[in-house]
């Protein structure tokens, strides 16, 4: 920078970030602050030092999970697209593909009920129809603590209401979920959801920002300062007493997202060739989006952020860069058809500003004011140092004592079943869920309620089943076969409707990692879901990290969602879990 | 028969009626909320979702579209005006419907089966109903009907009462869920016909509905 | 430049849903004291009109036509001088 | 008796999409000199405590733990005698 554009004159300067450490409050270590400046050869200014922040956060770079989630099973011959994009994708026939991923808004929730769900379910449907897919249900899968406490009835009215309130007016139904209540929830609860797309083959798009020379369209909202801070905040232990997070609230628009969602599968439909590729901008919106983009192909961007378009007045190059205002999306195109495509948005009342383009230079370049703010290596951004992440088997789980205690016998089974019917996480869900449509689009045939949600494919005899399953107790007893159980129950809920499973996507919600024995946790769980998965032949096509679930150093129970989906060749042959007549026989099958 | 479905922005269950609609063998056609004419039309019909995201209250954005005076136009001329859930919402707003749908009894979206009892059966929307009971889906927060008493016993004695829920849902008063207009060529009701047109997916109720339309 | 605050609330004959809850709540909350509580809206309105006048014959005018329902609302309204 | 009233609105940063299309409503109805809309909360609770002060400390605690939501809310209120 030549000269400091006035609205950055108050920032700290790179001698201050460097000698008062001020990047530390970012979250960022020492070591990597160090290993920024080797790598850049200078100090980084404020905004660059708050990209890497967010950029090398657990929530944007996994760089804690990833040795896990590298040993993912994720091939076979139904897998269009692994991890790595905005969501998966499995070949279904018939020239079509269904898409489908699960995140999670565990943090967002827990400050702010309403919102924070309800974001949540905005961002998912962003990842699918991201990858041109058609949106064509929504699960939730949520963890409380016990009901008997009045911030958990607030924590659970908010929360529902915000999934409801959120998909209900997107026309998107939410057609199944599960919820368990454990104190170990109690001030953090989990807030994952899934959803799940259909797409033609070639209506597929990426993240991409391929083509040199193409140009970067922002797409949707405009940007404000919501939600600053929210990748850092998703990536550090969650202090009760802490008020200085609530800067992180972010507010959905469905509204908007519903014509954001149908002018995006309209463009992509329409100019299959010419948009290159498509992003969702969630957790350190602008940056993270752009960064991947461009990561991906081995391209460099350049961003003029005067050009961004803004809520609020005198946002800085950082606030542009890390907020994640919500209903917002970055597209890759041709610069012959940007004009026309920028149309289809303007007529809806939508924003789609060219705001920069795609570079040969493998740089990351924004430019405010006419002046360079930030001039980086893409790669740098995307790659934090590795971590070696040492694990212990918790004692609980290699001698587990007390086993043969439990001698109890039980004559009264009628008072059994009476008890066990009355436990929250037992009792039916049906109030709750019934505040979400279920049957918009008219194509749900199993709805919440049964094993699993059933959507049949209109013009097709076929139909998707789909579940989120996972018991934490169990995987806490024993983190491995606790996970071969999440799978083994998404499976069971999957054929009992008739369909076969094909493929999962998970939600892996964990404790603090730098905790050898939960990081002993996280890589056990994963290997029990990756044994059972390749047994079903269900590859692991999508998914996201939750750590530092913990309130005041205790962490929740492991709790590695799996959300899995079947197919069914005939939706005429899916089964319902009714009794259907008086006199017909019921069989207990397996052992 | 040529129908229109209304598109509002935020409009969701328009996709729905086009789909039940052509089951049914009507001419159907999507019309935004920005035209002016719907002369070519005989039915105009107004989908359910969230016409401009609801804000305000259910509707109220809606009635200023452009095409609001279209549709008033259409019905003063006695074609039919159909409006379901947050079309019957906008249509009382419009004024085109007596009355107001307000936040149900216990605050809170609800989306069930409900059981209706077909008050009028030889209105134009009910005349091929064999029964006197049907099973409609609801979907909706803000539908419970509510209007002076005047007005309600202005529409009992015109048998301008439609349907009513056979258990009250959603607090409306006297059970009220769909209402025609004194000449009964305007309707709304909260309940989702084109939400029953197939036993899979939930009842077929919903179909003696638009062959009642049908069949004039 | 005037801000115009407008209240909106039901008229008495009204039932109000979520004031019922809320009363119920402030009951368990440990609030006793309580009678009736409506909920109603609430906006603030930036009026860029030049004169007082002009500003309330609009503000009046787009309240009755848009902001409320007058089958089941009434509103109150006051303006005041807005720096900027 | 007191009649309290309590005025919620977002804070200023915080995104009010309600707002934003009220305003565009009120400019395609043709007011023009429409500034900033925002919509907000407006609440009229019956107090029976017996005196100002008792009345008043009530209203700003439950209005702080229960009606409004701190993280994205700000609010006013007044308190009126009311007769009955
Ligand atoms: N949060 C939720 N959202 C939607 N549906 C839910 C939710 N919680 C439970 N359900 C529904 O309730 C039914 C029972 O749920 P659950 O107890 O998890 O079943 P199972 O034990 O068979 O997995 C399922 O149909 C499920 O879809």
């Amino acid at each position: 920078m030549t000269s400091v554009p006035d609205l950055m004159k108050d920032e700290f300067t790179p001698e201050q970030i460097k000698e008062n450490q001020i990047y530390l409050q970012w979250s960022l270590t020492e070591p990597e602050y160090d290993l920024i400046c080797e790598r850049l050869g200078r100090l980084p200014n404020y905004t660059e030092t708050g990209l890497f922040a967010a950029m090398w956060s657990e929530h944007c770079s996994y760089k804690k999970s990833k040795p896990v989630l590298r040993k993912f099973w994720s091939e076979n011959e139904r897998v269009l697209q692994g991890p790595g994009e905005g969501a998966g994708v499995l070949d279904i026939g018939d020239n079509q593909a269904v898409v489908f991923k699960a995140e999670s808004h565990n943090h967002p929730s827990a400050v702010e009920p309403y919102e924070g769900a309800a974001t949540g379910v905005g961002g998912i449907i962003r990842d699918i129809f991201s990858m041109g897919a058609q949106p064509i249900a929504i699960l939730d899968s949520l963890r409380f603590g016990e009901i008997e406490d009045n911030q958990t009835k607030h924590l659970i009215n908010g929360i529902v209401a915000g999934i409801a309130g959120y998909g209900n007016a997107l026309g998107i139904p939410t057609v199944g979920g599960d919820m368990a209540l454990d104190k170990t929830y109690q001030k953090n609860p989990l807030v994952n959801a899934m959803a799940v797309g259909i797409l033609d083959h070639e209506d597929l798009h990426v993240g991409q920002a391929n083509g040199v020379g193409n140009r970067i369209l922002y797409i949707g909202a405009k940007t404000g300062r919501d939600g600053i801070h929210g990748a850092t905040f998703a990536s550090s232990d969650f202090d009760s007493s802490e008020e200085q997070n609530r800067s992180a609230v972010q507010v959905g628009d469905p509204f908007l997202e519903k014509l954001v969602m149908d002018t995006t599968i309209a463009a992509i439909k329409k100019f299959k060739k010419a948009i290159v590729g498509v992003q969702d901008m969630g957790a350190a919106g602008l940056v993270s989006s752009s960064a991947e983009m461009a990561g991906k192909a081995g391209n460099g961007v350049h961003l003029n952020l005067d050009l961004v378009p803004q809520r609020e007045t005198n946002l800085t190059p950082y606030e542009l860069m890390l907020s994640e205002s919500q209903e917002r999306m970055l597209m890759v195109v041709k610069e012959d058809q940007m004009e026309a495509i920028s149309q289809l948005f303007f007529k809806q009342g939508l924003e789609a500003v060219d705001i920069g383009a795609v570079t040969d230079d493998g740089k990351y370049v924004l430019t405010f004011e006419d002046q360079v703010v930030t001039d980086l290596q893409v790669k740098d951004l995307l790659t934090p140092p590795k971590q070696k992440m040492p694990t212990k088997a918790p004692a609980r789980v290699l001698a587990p004592v007390g086993q043969n205690e439990y001698l109890e016998v039980e004559k009264d089974f009628a008072n059994v079943l009476d008890k066990m019917l009355q436990q929250s996480t037992v009792a039916s869900k049906r109030d709750l869920f019934r505040h979400y449509d279920s049957m918009v689009r008219t194509d749900t045939v199993i709805r919440p309620g049964g094993d699993a949600g059933v959507v049949r494919i209109k013009g097709t005899k076929k139909a998707l089943a789909m579940t989120t399953d996972v018991n934490g107790r169990k995987v806490f007893l024993n983190p491995k076969i606790g996970g071969q159980l999440a799978v083994a129950e998404a499976a069971q809920n999957i054929v009992c409707t008739g369909a076969t499973p094909i493929g999962i996507t998970d939600c892996l919600n964990f404790g603090d990692p730098d905790d050898p024995e939960i990081y002993y946790e996280l890589e056990q769980a994963c290997a029990g879901i990756n044994d059972f998965a390749k047994q079903l032949n269900t590859p692991i096509i999508s998914g996201n990290v939750s750590l530092y679930n913990e309130t005041d150093g205790k962490a929740i129970y492991p709790t590695p969602m799996v959300g899995m989906v079947g197919l069914l060749a005939d939706v005429n042959k899916a089964t319902t879990i009714d009794f259907k007549n008086a006199g017909d026989l019921i069989y207990l099958v397996g052992e | 028969m040529r129908a229109a479905v209304i598109q509002f922005p935020g409009s969701n269950c328009d996709l729905d009626l086009m789909n039940a609609l052509k089951e049914l063998k009507f001419e159907a056609t999507l019309v935004s909320h920005e035209a002016t004419d719907l002369s070519e039309f005989d039915a105009i019909f107004i989908p359910g979702g969230f016409s401009f995201g609801d804000y305000l209250r259910s509707g109220a954005v809606a009635r200023f579209s452009p095409i609001i005076a279209a549709i008033k136009k259409a019905a003063a001329a006695g074609k039919l005006v159909v409006g379901i859930c947050n079309g019957f919402q906008i249509l009382t707003e419009a004024g085109l419907l007596p009355g107001q749908l307000m936040m149900n009894e216990h605050p809170g979206f609800i989306c069930d089966e409900a059981d209706l009892e077909i008050v009028n059966p030889d209105s134009r929307f009910t005349n091929q109903y064999q029964k006197q009971f049907i099973t409609i889906p609801v979907a909706h927060g803000e539908g419970r009907y509510v209007a002076d008493a005047t007005t309600i016993a202005a529409l009992d004695k015109n048998h301008q009462i439609i349907f009513k829920y056979r258990k009250n849902i959603n607090g409306s008063i006297n059970n009220i869920a769909g209402i025609s207009n004194k000449v009964g060529n305007v309707f709304g009701m909260m309940p989702h016909p084109e939400r029953a047109i197939e036993a899979m997916i939930s009842s077929d109720d919903g179909r003696a509905f638009f062959t009642s339309i049908l069949n004039k | 430049m005037y801000l115009g605050k407008v209240y909106v609330s039901y008229k008495p004959s009204v039932f109000d849903p979520q004031g019922d809850v809320i009363k119920k709540s402030l009951n368990q909350l440990g609030f006793q004291n309580i009678g009736q509580v409506k909920q109603g809206k609430y906006f603030e309105i930036k009026l860029t009109d030049d004169s007082f006048e002009e500003a309330e014959a609009n503000l009046k005018k787009f309240t009755e036509e848009l902001l409320i329902n007058p089958n089941t609302e009434t509103y109150q309204y006051d303006i005041v001088e807005d720096e900027k």
